[in-house]
């Protein structure tokens, strides 16, 4: 395995331990409120780090940069919608 | 390499599947919109590493529509009533 | 092996969709069971049409992309009927004893 | 190797568990929420079956519009009658079961055993492949949607423009807030959709131009933009108006208009109907489509004849 693969390999352990550590706040955690800080913090980072092993595997310009809009996207997506369900639980009186 | 893409992918899905399962279990409709949320995250790193494993680059427009359709589908949901429960 | 899985699943959901069409007595929940039933079809209509090399057979691909266009527009227009149904009757459910209350 | 064959069983898996959830479940919106759920699995599976066209439209439209489609209407439901019972009861069909089991029993069968036949030489997708070496075009897809058998998508789109008009025919106006959904209030929303609508065209159009050589085309792309639309009407941006004006009634039927305009028009230069010339001529028609499939499920999802900027 040549250096680059053993780069992306590291990047996309670490992503997928924090979407473990994702899943695992998403079915430990009592309420809403911190099962969403669980899936908004740790499955972005996730993602960042799955895309940048990506990246650094797919090694070409294009790629990357598709990578990361996806990722900021998801950071978008993910924040907003962290606000509206948020929103929502706080209407229902929790 | 290919091999472990491979458990990756299949690493992410499990991911997935304990989330939905908590999802479908969760008594509010926040909970359930939960599932937007999953999808815009754990499937988009599916599909990502799916486009490198199969070697399928057209893999990376379906991980950007669906970070799209996350968006999309959380506001769809904002619609639900309080508490789907009743109604 | 790929098909064969998705093969058994497609049929397994193919009558899940059947058996939640005959039990829902509410005309969406009925609607829910015949798209379910129609993405059913889809995955075998393309499994069983095999492929080339490079990839499932593009006939099939093209009549299954057609496929999902039109369920979504005739489902469209069926929620628009049961809108409109539920605003002449009142109902938008057919239970079994129809017939003997009226 | 091992890892596929688990992926493809946990997909497989996923998909008969939210189908049994979706029928089963009492109450109608969860059944709703598990469908759009079910959805996204099938696009996953798509991709497992080497599909990435009918991975993006099973996403965009069985997923995304359907789901969007579903929830409105249970919206307008209660906003006739809100005293409309949200847990449906299940009907006591004691034939339900039985039947159940032979059509998923027949199904197998006919899937089964197709897979162990080995399958003729000169399929149509063979066929089909063999000759687009000489289309221009790269997307076998497209090339089978727009050249080989484009007469099955030219009625294709007139079944989207019947269902619209018949939609239209028997539907009340739909008034102003009815499929607003989120009070404009929210500042967040604003921004999310500042970015997803611009993003929503920049996808289709993209998927558009590459739906010729890689995955993609004039479904696919309306599909996406009819999301965005469907982003826009549920914040309230678009609102339902009460008569169409006259770009929206030449946006709807572009695609038809278009199709066999060129369709016929190519009959005056000798060629038989419905050969598309070259390449120009599927950019056009599929553009026209793209506009055409946008606005027709954007305007179903809607449920009015017509679409205005918020008025402010």
């Amino acid at each position: 395995m040549s250096m680059q693969e053993w780069v992306a390999l590291a990047l996309l352990i670490a992503g997928c331990f924090f979407y473990l550590a994702g899943t695992i706040g998403l079915l430990r955690f009592g309420d809403v409120h911190s099962r969403l800080h669980a899936l908004t913090k740790a499955d972005n980072l996730g993602l960042m780090l799955v895309c940048a092993g990506l990246a650094v595997l797919a090694a070409d310009w294009r790629t990357s940069a598709l990578l990361v809009l996806i990722w900021l996207l998801g950071l978008l997506a993910a924040t907003v919608s962290a606000h509206l369900i948020a929103r929502h639980a706080r209407r229902d009186g929790k | 390499m290919s091999q472990i893409l491979g458990l990756a992918v299949l690493f992410l899905l499990l991911n997935l599947v304990a989330g939905l399962w908590r999802v479908a279990r969760g008594p509010t409709a926040a909970d359930r919109m939960l599932a937007a949320l999953l999808f815009g995250s754990t499937t988009v790193a599916v599909l990502l590493i799916m486009a490198e494993w199969m070697t399928m680059p057209a893999l990376r427009s379906v991980a950007l529509l669906f970070v799209m359709l996350a968006g999309i589908v959380t506001i769809a949901f904002f619609g639900l009533p309080a508490g789907d429960d009743e109604r | 092996m790929t098909a064969v899985i998705f093969v058994l699943a497609a049929s397994v959901v193919f009558g899940i969709g059947v058996w939640g069409l005959l039990i829902a007595e509410h005309l969406l929940r009925k609607l829910l069971a015949l798209n379910v039933m129609s993405s059913s079809v889809f995955i075998i209509m393309l499994v069983v049409a095999g492929g080339g090399g490079n990839g499932p057979d593009p006939v099939a691909q093209a009549l299954i992309l057609t496929g999902i266009v039109i369920a979504v527009a005739a489902t469209a227009f069926a929620l628009a009927l049961m809108i409109s149904i539920y605003r002449e009757t009142g109902r938008a459910s057919i239970t079994g004893k129809d017939d003997d209350d009226r | 190797m091992l890892s596929s064959h688990l992926i493809d069983l946990v997909l497989a898996l996923g998909m008969v568990v939210l189908a049994l959830q979706v029928v089963s479940e009492r109450a109608v919106l969860r059944s709703i929420i598990l469908f759009v759920v079910f959805g996204l699995v099938m696009a996953l599976a798509w991709t497992r079956l080497k599909a990435p066209d009918l991975a993006l439209a099973e996403a965009a439209i069985g997923a995304g519009v359907t789901g969007a489609l579903m929830m409105m209407a249970w919206r307008r439901l209660l906003i006739i009658n809100p005293r409309e019972p949200a847990d449906t009861p299940r009907g006591r069909s004691r034939v339900a079961i039985p039947v159940a089991l032979l059509a998923a029993a027949l199904v197998a069968t006919i899937g089964l055993s197709a897979l162990f036949i080995d399958p003729p030489t000169d399929t149509a997708g063979r066929i089909a492949l063999d000759e687009m070496v000489d289309t221009g075009l790269g997307n076998p897809v497209t090339g089978v949607l727009l050249l080989f058998r484009n007469l099955d998508t030219l009625l294709e789109m007139a079944v989207l423009l019947i269902a619209l008009l018949g939609a239209r025919a028997i539907s009340k106006p739909a008034h102003p807030n009815e499929a607003a959904v989120v009070e404009t209030g929210t500042p967040l929303v604003g921004a999310l959709l500042a970015i997803l609508v611009p993003l929503s065209i920049l996808i289709s159009t993209h998927l558009l131009l590459a739906g010729t050589n890689e995955p993609g085309g004039a479904f696919q792309a309306g599909a996406v933009l009819a999301a965005g639309g469907v982003a826009l009407v549920l914040t309230a941006r678009l609102q339902p108006g009460d008569r169409p004006g006259v770009i929206a009634q030449v946006a709807v039927t572009a695609g038809l208009v278009a199709f066999i305009g060129i369709g016929v028009g190519v009959m005056a230069f000798g060629e038989t109907l419905l050969v598309l010339p070259d390449t120009w001529a599927v950019y056009v028609i599929e553009t026209a489509m793209m506009v055409s499939i946008g606005l027709t499920l954007v305007l179903l999802f809607a449920g009015a004849p017509a679409l205005v900027g918020r008025r402010t």
